[in-house]
């Protein structure tokens, strides 16, 4: 059964004001193009969370989209400080919840497996405990030492970007494979976006290669380049001078609201996006092709 | 022979590092010292990094923790709740390298906060995967400049644990790592003592005790046996400037 | 650095009288030459623990090689009863520790992940907690609710079949991948045995499809048709006839002893073995090919 | 019409199936009536295996839960600790089958020890998916001969929950599945009344009330409707010996 869809009408649908949102990617394949679309809708009140808010998040929330953030590490990765969304903590003018990586993945993995809470060893180092009161402790049973344990996350909707999907949602991804699994799977809507959407037999050649399975997807949107400047393994490279720049640009409000009318704002999809960025810009984040060896199934 | 404070830090670091450790790998220096290290000493070092990468094989620098060419050509790509599960709570890291913006006098480390955890002064990017990486490393090393507002007595904001308070504070508590194990900073390398105090155990070619105290927030002691650090060789620098960093990003 | 080792060896090496065994594969890879060859060498007092014993466990049972069984499901895969291993039990010759298939591969989970304990929600069903004391509740500390709870599971050995892998263990299995991944982290020791030693630059083609990494493992081993009578996607398929002779054989001492000497000591190896079977049953096994959609990771 | 009981079962169970349901498939029955079901009137049906299978297109009858041919063409394979929390503990799974050696007056399950649990009289299987499976799909159905001795008051080990003791007994102990909807057996269908007691709520063309009390451990009721089902279909019976069962292994 196809869900296709438009991302436009994806969000319109799936992404409500004040829903808790989880836009899936843990460096890679970040849905940026389901971020502006946010932002061009105008949401409001959301609880934007992420292991990493990278650019995104400091975009929507420099957009006035977020009065919440969840997250384990605010930084503009490999360059920085993550600056909008660190003025906006300091200047206690956005709610935030902390974790370390590993706890807030376990949120999500607790969240994904329909379970309560999860429990994770002890690390010594107490004082996020103590910042924040989701964090509780159980006594394992067997030794009668403690453990630390989070409850599930379960955000209203994910957005999970992937290579390459069929119409019905089935999402095969490859390279580094973060945390998408368990978000689509404690969400409560799956929104996907795709480099490709594919014929299913392509998907059904290789099955364990499937991370998503259609039946929990609301919609699938067919949007590519959609992680610009963070990247596809495989189909485009990193824009690191983007991340460079956004460095600056996110130094003065007016350099940010500038570029979101350009950019964000100023253009109506990612495809108008896209060929804005220009050729020489496309040309620098293409990737010579690195193909797989191939397995055999076989027929039986 | 000239080098920069960087180079000096990524190849004593590289030096701390055994054959056939598993290292978790940050990006920048840390990435530098392992690969020098395969490339020199140790060359069955295995490499993981957070972002779930096995055996990477970077045919480039890496320029952040999930840049593509860590996984191109890489032996296992796993998810984030494996990397912290299966490789880290499991016990299979034998090497973690953290840095922080405060490293306290018993090697507990700051990323978090400076001032108040609820009015922040300076809000910095907090954890990420340091909390476990030094509960659960088997060893861990911390590079960073030795500069006195990065070596307070006691850090704003608990980020990660070196030995809380000293003594047995850090094993009462069960954790299964070691702990810090030596940082390695411009001036010299300081290491914990049987108390889990840094003292200063060796110092860089040129530099002096008295540089290192000026630069410590606490009244630092030397190790018994105190060592001067050998030159950085030049094979190393070569390997560093010509292969590992020829943009001379971090180095 | 290469691991290659014959399978004698690495049972030799790695597997002791007393110890506790995960011959892991949950109806497919079950690595049978293994525990042929651990009848061969005579181990006694083992501990057996697997999700569904499958003629495997039934066969080591009645060699004399176990003195107590693990499992969730003891049953001749679609077929019926596993005769040995019920009989023993039932004459209170085998001790045995019983769960649910969740409860089992949770108790693995446990044991790769490094944690004390492992939450499963209630299932209204107490008997099997009752009667197994590893099953223990703790409360959720978030409802107040109790939750059930399982301890880890580290067997002394995994013993894990695979399509593939290069020579230092890097290991890559495709269909059905059950417990192999858990059960090669819970453990002490881990020995692959492989239809294919691969080039390394085959494995690093594609990372994402590698299930285990080389520097857990401590052996490997080239055995081709390893898993014959269960089967190996692609390679070869489950031998259903011999499931269905098993059930006849088990059925007398006297018909268990002739096998286990024709096939088991009467054969030097898995080698030996698969001649043995004739050009018939292995033609029948043949499976033609059906091979996966490619993927690109690109040059980096 | 001639049929036999095991096709009246797997046809009876197949119209239980609405179009779009999740389905955790067992080999045998309920795999022939799930493939019924998809071929006439629930294409949308998506299949599941216990072995980790998801939407399984299988190009033969699979002769055990793991069969290669539930795999090849399959839209996503997944491991056994993902099948058991991201789908069945997610409350991802609308329709779990199950089986059982007895089955009582309350819908619980027996499939593990006939006597004492101990000192077994008759060891059978065990769990394998079942306790779970019963708690936490949305719906299950038994398919199961007839037969009073698979039918006592009270089984002797529960292995999987049906209503307990009935009344509100299920529900308190908050398991998220609704248990039991239908038991369809060669004579007719038991069904748990308001109370969870299995209670008789339809018969098969040409079966009796007399024969289906004779057969169970309990005074049997009937239900305020009781529906005799349609014989099977022409269409039905040639899809089910045509194409899904040829051999006639199951039917």
């Amino acid at each position: 059964m196809t869900k296709l869809t438009t991302l436009s009408e994806a969000i319109r649908q799936y992404v409500h004001d004040g829903d808790c949102v989880f836009a899936a990617g843990f460096t890679h394949l970040i849905p940026f193009a389901a971020g502006h679309e946010i932002i061009r809708q105008g949401r409001k009140n959301l609880v934007l969370a992420r292991a990493t808010p990278d650019l995104i998040y400091d975009q929507m929330v420099a957009a006035g989209c977020a009065r919440k953030i969840i997250f384990s590490y605010i930084g503009n990765p490999g360059v920085g400080s993550l600056r909008i969304v660190r003025q906006e903590i300091e200047a206690g003018r956005l709610e935030w919840e902390e974790y370390s990586h590993f706890s807030m993945i376990s949120r999500l993995q607790a969240g994904a497996a329909g379970l309560p809470f999860i429990p994770m060893n002890q690390t010594a180092a107490t004082d996020l405990e103590k910042a924040n009161p989701q964090y509780k402790r159980v006594v394992d049973p067997y030794s009668g030492r403690e453990v630390i344990v989070v409850p599930p996350l379960n955000p209203d909707v994910a957005i999970v970007h992937v290579q390459r999907c069929d119409a019905s949602g089935n999402a095969q991804i490859w390279g580094i494979i973060g945390e998408q699994k368990e978000a689509a799977f404690a969400a409560r809507h799956v929104i996907l976006t795709a480099e490709e959407i594919v014929d299913e037999e392509v998907i059904r050649s290789d099955p364990n290669r499937t991370v998503i399975p259609g039946f929990i997807v609301d919609a699938v949107c067919h949007v590519p380049y959609c992680a610009h400047p963070s990247y596809t393994q495989g189909y485009y490279d990193r824009d690191n001078p983007f991340y460079l720049a956004w460095d600056k640009i996110s130094e003065t409000p007016e350099a940010v609201k500038a570029y979101l009318d350009e950019w964000v704002y100023g253009v109506k999809d990612r495809e108008e996006y896209w060929q804005k960025l220009g050729e020489e810009t496309r040309k620098r984040l293409e990737v010579a092709p690195r193909i797989s060896s191939p397995v055999n199934y076989g027929q039986y | 022979m000239n080098y920069s404070a960087s180079e000096l830090m990524t190849i004593n670091s590289a030096r701390l590092l055994r054959d056939h450790d598993v290292v978790f790998v940050g990006v920048g220096l840390p990435n530098l010292a392992c690969n020098l290290a395969q490339r020199t000493h140790a060359p069955n070092l295995l490499m993981i990094y957070e972002a779930g990468v096995i055996g990477a094989r970077p045919a480039r620098l890496p320029l952040s923790i999930g840049d593509p060419t860590l996984v191109s050509g890489a032996a296992a790509v796993c998810s984030m709740y494996e990397i912290f599960t299966l490789y880290l709570q499991r016990g299979n890291v034998d090497v973690g390298f953290l840095g922080g913006a405060q490293i306290d006098q018993f090697g507990n480390i700051n990323v978090t906060v400076i001032g108040d955890y609820n009015h922040p002064k300076v809000r910095l990017p907090g954890s990420g995967g340091s909390m476990e990486i030094a509960a659960w490393a088997n060893r861990c090393y911390i590079i960073t400049p030795h500069q006195l507002r990065r070596f307070p007595a006691r850090v704003d904001f608990h980020t990660s644990a070196g030995f809380l308070d000293g003594g047995d504070a850090r094993a009462k508590t069960g954790v299964r790592g070691a702990g810090p194990q030596a940082v390695v900073t411009n001036l010299g390398i300081l290491k914990p003592d049987a108390n889990g105090e840094l003292v200063l155990a060796a110092l860089h070619p040129g530099c002096s005790f008295e540089q290192a105290q000026a630069n410590t927030g606490w009244a630092l002691k030397q190790a018994e046996t105190m060592e001067v650090t050998p030159a950085p060789a030049e094979e190393d620098l070569r390997i560093l400037r010509e292969e590992l960093d020829p943009q001379r990003i971090y180095i």
